[in-house]
């Protein structure tokens, strides 16, 4: 299986402040990853360097092996990259299947086509007359999911896709994560661990910027120094 | 407005005939003939409300008093001003207004050259008579128009050699940045090197400039004999202002091209007016016997609120109505091309402000020219030459020969 | 389907338009109307660019008066309008699209955007202004400065200098720009382009995410909107005449006021605001009694007040409301 | 040598103007965001208090200096209270209502006192430099500009008033909270902003003819100088006004005063460019 996305030593600095300190990492094709860590341990900043919207301060990242550390994040969503940020970003004007008809397609029948399925896929096709801005959260949260899985991306990030859901939207939102993890390989950074659990095969922990330990769930749930880290003890 | 029992006769008579020909016009009462349309276009506010008033002012005394001698051809004259608040935009409109929905026998206005040059294409196109009666910077042949104020060769050429006698010859020249005080400064230039002097260099300022902070020490470095200045409008007052305020008066003496057309004498103290030299082709304190009489008329209808005349503009306002009333009178009819040719076979009038003859080759004034000084917000006449004719004009323009002319020539000098 | 219809009524009522005003209009208000046609198209353009793309621009009459001069010059130097139109129209498209590349590729925010259009219109305004001398002159053609460039030749047949349009023909052609251009950019915004262009608006980070280049979409966008403005000043510029009062700060103002009050969001509000204001500033300006800006100053202030989102929407809101259809 | 002299006077004085008529706006857009279009007719309404006062016989001293910033600062707490106060939060909004504003006081000043241009003659008279002769007043305005500047950065940071003005503008939730009234703070702070512009338009009414048109010659200068000083409200207007007053005064020296303005615009292009949060987003960031 080759690597889709690697990153090799990046670094992100705000003035003195260092958020995200050399982290190297490699996600390979269809594979779920964790990145997990409490917060202010510099897992947003680094979504953030990936997606193309900071440009990190030193460090590379590649794509299938080519070098995309300076690419726009038009340019690295185009190669095949779904991006879910944190705050749900929607076209509140338009209905559901509009926003989702603008996904990048060849012709007007082939996005439309996309757009249902995806929304059939999210089991949300009755929202797609709706106005997106006057849907509830956990509706607007499964509309953007249906955005990005639309164009059938090769990778698909998120940023803390069950914030603000209940514990039973949340534990559909692991299936559903799941059910995707067939076709798209998928990169979650999250800190609520009965997500996790849930869904969780390898799991990355941010600590002040740097990679603690990189793991199998199973390994990382047990380790007593992702407890402390969380509680927020010094770690060795 | 009392019409005599013969006049009265006589315009029945007439409106009986006018009724046969075109019984769509008939729309004012039975007694009264149908009026004759003037239309006046001048700014009465804006920056350029100090020229304009005093010209409506004139415009308006000069019709009453016509139609209190019983108007035109015994018809009344219906004058319509239209205010244009210092905007070109403004003057086209109501100049196209003018000549197609008043259907004006004549066209009094415009200030500024610019609102002259953006006028007269129009009143061309839709044949409209066209009086242009402020000083400007001369060399417009058309025959649709005539300019009745004074011309560089005029004021400009009797200015530059006082200055060049008593001041020094050179001079350091400050204008307004349009086609004005553009062309004019090229005149102060020619008449400046004919006189054996220089220009040291000449400042051009958008109307709306204030601030000539930069300027005053600019000219103080050049070390000027004389300020040259033409400047226009109300921004423009605070250059006199400021001159004053560092002090520069006693040092540096003004002439100016267009100090006194509006109020600006009375608008500064005399601290900051005082010693400013100007020639027009007339002052308010010009004493001859019709000018005595004249204001006494004016003061009379007007009372408190008769503007000060102050030079020539207002003046040639009423002058130039007296000369189009004239040529009505001999073409005994107001369409155009009788009264252009009535216009054009000599009229003379003797005027408040002396002599004026229209030029049938260039449609220009031949008047009196008066040097003068500002004195406790008046003027002092200082000469007085008779009889000037617009020899700059002349010698470009014969319409006589070329009658479908329509340019504006300007002087060859480089500053 | 709502669009065809939108934009069939429109050419309707262009074609109704020109057709019938000039003959029953006196010529002295049909030249008005021809101006008020080319300040529609004028607020057209900002109302396609601030309504739909979202891009607040002080200074869209930087390109109308881009537009009026380049046709002036190059009409009085060519002798024939024909090339001047065109060359007017390139230009004020290329203005348009090196200022948007140098504001939409620095990434510059709302407000700093405002600021920069503003600042733009004004260097033009003050230059324009200082351009008396005659070492303006670009070839036979003086710019005039203050004066603006009064003669400035009117429309003629394409190639044929000498048959020149009249007062009444010009109102033809500037009614019928106005009508295609509306139609125009209605099919703008249905094409991907524009579509993208309006989600760009509503979330720009979003738009971005699914792959498009904002940046490139804006200037797409916005240089569009320079060409509408441009060709509004080639028609202006043949009812009127060419002056510095085209880039002016009041003019500048006035088309954002057009917008406002004709309702942002909407193509046809903007052109129906401009015509009302207009008519009310000439109406005002025969008033001796009242100022004009007293009257347009309080009636800015109460429009704010009392019609927040502007005549247009909230008149058709108004109007679904009493139908009971009104959206969800 | 003396020469140099004056054109240094003369970009002192361009600079001390700018900051004049530019600090009114830089507490009002500066601190409260509200785009007051509105501005260049609070300096006229300035210049015009000061005329009439000086012309009834009042000392000019009070006419410039006192009765400019009272009058103007109550008409601009009954503009805040009747037209402001509605329209916090909604930028374009406000921007409308300020530029009908502006118009309207145009529109009423013209019917009141007519059109022509007024003013007062420039006390102080001219001193020498060298076989110069400069305005008196220009050296007053600048000392005045540093006063003005002083007086705002004491009450800004020593002032329990001026803390709260801050700490309002910021979040003014959190100074409900903590027992402000944000509405009274709102309304001082706007007349405060407004008294500001009125002493401007008193103390350059005798540099300047005082004409109800006169606002807009200074609106988008001052606009412009306080968008490129960026977030720190007065360093930021004080930097960007000794910038671009200086590039402006020297480019009318050396050319026109038409590219005078230009160059000043042209500037602050180039600086909303390369520093596109305003100069004090990048440098002086702790300052007030």
């Amino acid at each position: 299986m080759s690597v889709l996305l690697a990153t090799e030593g990046l670094q992100m600095r705000f003035g003195g402040v260092v958020a995200v300190d050399g982290v190297s990492l490699a996600i390979n094709e269809g594979e779920l990853r964790c990145l997990i860590g409490p917060n202010g341990a510099g897992k947003s900043t680094f979504f953030k360097c990936l997606t193309g919207q900071y440009k990190p301060t030193a460090g590379r990242i590649f794509w299938r092996g080519r070098d995309i550390t300076s690419l726009d994040p038009f340019a690295i969503a185009r190669l095949g990259v779904g991006i879910k940020t944190q705050v749900p970003s929607l076209f509140d004007g338009l209905t559901a299947l509009e926003g989702i008809c603008l996904c990048r397609h060849s012709s007007e029948a082939e996005a439309r086509r996309r757009a249902m399925r995806a929304l059939e896929r999210l089991g949300i096709a009755a929202l797609a007359n709706r106005r997106v801005g006057l849907l509830a959260h956990g509706q607007r949260q499964l509309v953007e999911l249906a955005m990005v899985v639309a164009p059938e991306p090769d990778l698909i990030i998120l940023d803390e896709p069950t914030a603000g859901m209940s514990a039973e939207e949340t534990s559909r939102a692991a299936d559903l994560i799941r059910e995707l993890n067939q076709q798209h390989a998928i990169v979650v950074v999250e800190h609520d661990m009965q997500f996790i659990r849930a869904i969780a095969r390898t799991v990355t922990v941010f600590h002040q910027g740097r990679v603690l330990m990189e793991d199998s769930a199973a390994t990382v749930f047990a380790d007593p120094r992702v407890r402390d880290v969380y509680l927020g003890k010094a770690v060795a | 407005m009392t019409i005599s029992r013969r006049d009265a006769l006589k315009t029945a008579l007439l409106a009986a005939g006018s009724t046969l020909a075109a019984p769509a016009i008939m729309r004012h009462a039975a007694l009264g003939a149908d009026p004759i349309k003037v239309v006046g276009i001048h700014d009465a506010s804006g920056g350029l409300d100090i020229y304009g008033q005093p010209m409506i002012a004139c415009l308006d005394f000069a019709v009453d008093e016509c139609n209190a001698a019983g108007g035109l051809l015994g018809r009344p004259i219906e004058l319509i001003n239209y205010d244009p608040q210092s905007n070109i935009q403004l003057y086209t409109q109501f100049a196209t207004q003018a000549a197609t929905k008043d259907k004006a026998a004549v066209v009094h206005g415009g200030i500024t050259s610019a609102s002259r040059e953006a006028i007269r294409p129009i009143l061309r196109r839709f044949n409209t008579l066209y009086f242009y009666n402020t000083q400007y910077e001369g060399g417009v042949c058309d025959r649709n128009i005539f300019c009745t104020g004074s011309t560089p060769a005029q004021n400009v050429q009797k200015l530059v050699p006082y200055v060049q006698k008593h001041w020094g010859k050179n001079v350091y020249i400050v204008a307004a940045d349009y086609n004005y005080g553009q062309i004019t400064s090229k005149w102060i230039t020619k008449y400046v090197r004919e006189g054996g002097g220089q220009v040291l260099s000449a400042d051009f300022f958008p109307l709306d400039v204030t601030n000539f902070g930069p300027a005053i020490s600019k000219i103080q470095a050049a070390k000027p004999d004389a300020v040259v200045s033409a400047l226009v409008g109300g921004a423009h007052i605070s250059f006199y202002r400021q001159w004053a305020a560092a002090g520069l008066k006693k040092q540096i003496p003004i002439a100016s091209t267009t100090f006194g057309g509006g109020n600006e004498s009375i608008l500064l103290s005399p601290a900051e007016g005082d010693g400013i030299v100007s020639a027009f082709s007339y002052f308010q304190e010009v004493d001859t016997p019709l000018n005595k009489a004249f204001l006494e008329k004016f003061h009379a209808k007007l009372g408190a609120k008769a503007p000060y005349l102050g030079a020539e503009l207002a003046m040639r306002t009423y002058i130039g109505f007296n000369l189009w009333a004239e040529g009505v009178r001999r073409a005994k009819s107001i369409d155009r091309m009788t009264v252009i040719k009535a216009l054009e076979s000599g009229i003379s009038l003797e005027t408040p402000a002396g002599k004026t003859t229209l030029d049938p080759k260039t449609h220009h004034t031949t008047v009196d020219v008066f040097v003068a000084e500002v004195a406790n917000h008046g003027f002092k006449v200082l000469e007085t030459f008779p009889q000037q004719p617009p020899l700059d004009t002349a010698s470009v323009c014969d319409l006589a020969a070329h009658p479908n002319e329509n340019k504006q020539y300007e002087v060859d000098v480089k500053i | 389907m709502k669009t065809v219809i939108q934009i069939a009524v429109a050419l309707a009522a262009a074609l109704l338009g020109a057709w019938l005003l000039p003959r029953y209009l006196e010529l002295f208000t049909l030249i008005n109307a021809t101006v008020f046609v080319s300040m529609g198209l004028l607020a057209l353009s900002l109302g396609l660019i601030w309504g739909f793309g979202g891009i607040l621009c002080f200074g869209q009459t930087a390109f109308f008066g881009i537009g009026g001069y380049t046709y002036a010059v190059a009409a009085i130097n060519f002798g024939d309008t024909t090339l001047a139109v065109p060359l007017a129209l390139l230009l004020s498209t290329a203005v348009a699209a090196a200022l948007g590349y140098l504001m939409f590729f620095g990434r510059i925010s709302d407000v700093y955007m405002g600021v920069i259009t503003l600042t733009t219109t004004l260097i033009l305004f003050k230059f324009a202004n200082s351009t008396a001398g005659d070492e303006w002159n670009i070839g036979s053609a003086p710019l005039g400065g203050f004066n603006g460039i009064p003669g400035t030749p009117p429309l003629n047949f394409p190639f044929d200098p000498a048959d020149q349009l009249a007062p009444d023909q010009v109102f033809v052609v500037a009614v019928i720009c106005l009508g295609v251009c509306y139609a125009l950019a209605k099919l703008i915004l249905r094409t991907r382009f524009g579509r993208v262009a309006v989600a760009i608006k509503e979330n720009e980070l979003r738009a971005e995410l699914l792959g498009y280049d904002v940046r490139l979409h804006k200037l797409g966008l916005f240089a569009f909107g320079g060409f509408l403005a441009g060709l509004a000043g080639v028609l202006f510029a043949n009812c009127v005449f060419v002056s510095p009062t085209m880039f002016s700060l009041s003019y500048a103002g006035q088309v954002i006021i057009w917008v406002l009050v004709g309702g942002i969001g909407t193509l046809v509000g903007p052109v129906i605001g401009c015509m009302l204001i207009q008519a009310l500033t000439t109406y005002a300006g025969t008033l001796s009694s009242i100022d004009p800006n007293l009257l347009l100053g309080v009636l800015f202030m109460l429009s704010v007040v009392a019609v927040p989102k502007g005549l247009l929407p909230t008149a058709s809101n108004l109007l679904a409301r009493l139908r009971g259809r009104g959206d969800a | 040598m003396d020469y140099a002299v004056v054109v240094a006077l003369q970009i002192v004085s361009g600079v001390a103007t700018l900051v004049i008529v530019s600090l009114g706006l830089a507490v009002v857009f500066g601190m409260m965001r509200v785009i007051n279009l509105a501005h260049g007719e609070f300096l006229m309404l300035g210049g015009y208090t000061a005329i009439l006062s000086y012309g009834h016989g009042i000392n000019l001293w009070l006419s410039i200096l006192l009765l400019p910033p009272i009058a103007v600062g109550l008409i601009g707490a009954v503009v805040e209270r009747l037209l402001i106060r509605r329209l916090y939060g909604r930028m374009i909004d406000t921007m409308l209502a300020t530029w009908g504003l502006s118009l309207a006081f145009i529109g009423g000043v013209t019917m009141l006192f007519g059109n022509s241009v007024t003013g007062i003659s420039a006390p102080f008279g001219s001193f020498a430099v060298g076989r110069f002769h400069v305005a008196g007043y220009d050296l007053f305005l600048v000392a005045a500009s540093v006063v003005m500047s002083l007086v705002i950065w004491v009450v800004l940071k020593f002032t329990p008033a001026g803390l709260i003005a801050r700490g309002t503008m910021q979040n003014a939730e959190m100074a409900a909270a903590l027992g402000v009234a944000p509405d009274r703070v709102y309304a001082m702070t706007f007349a405060a902003g407004a008294a500001l512009s009125g002493l401007a338009g008193g103390l350059i009414a005798p540099v300047s003819g005082v004409l109800p048109t006169m606002g807009t010659a200074y609106i988008a200068k001052a606009f412009i100088t306080v968008i490129t000083g960026g977030a720190a409200m007065l360093t930021g207007t004080l930097v960007a006004s000794g910038l671009l007053g200086t590039v402006s005064t020297v480019f009318t020296f050396l050319t026109t005063p038409v590219f005078g303005e230009v160059a000043l615009l042209a500037v602050a292009i180039l600086l909303l460019r390369l520093l596109p949060r305003g100069i004090t987003g990048r440098f002086l960031r702790r300052a007030l």
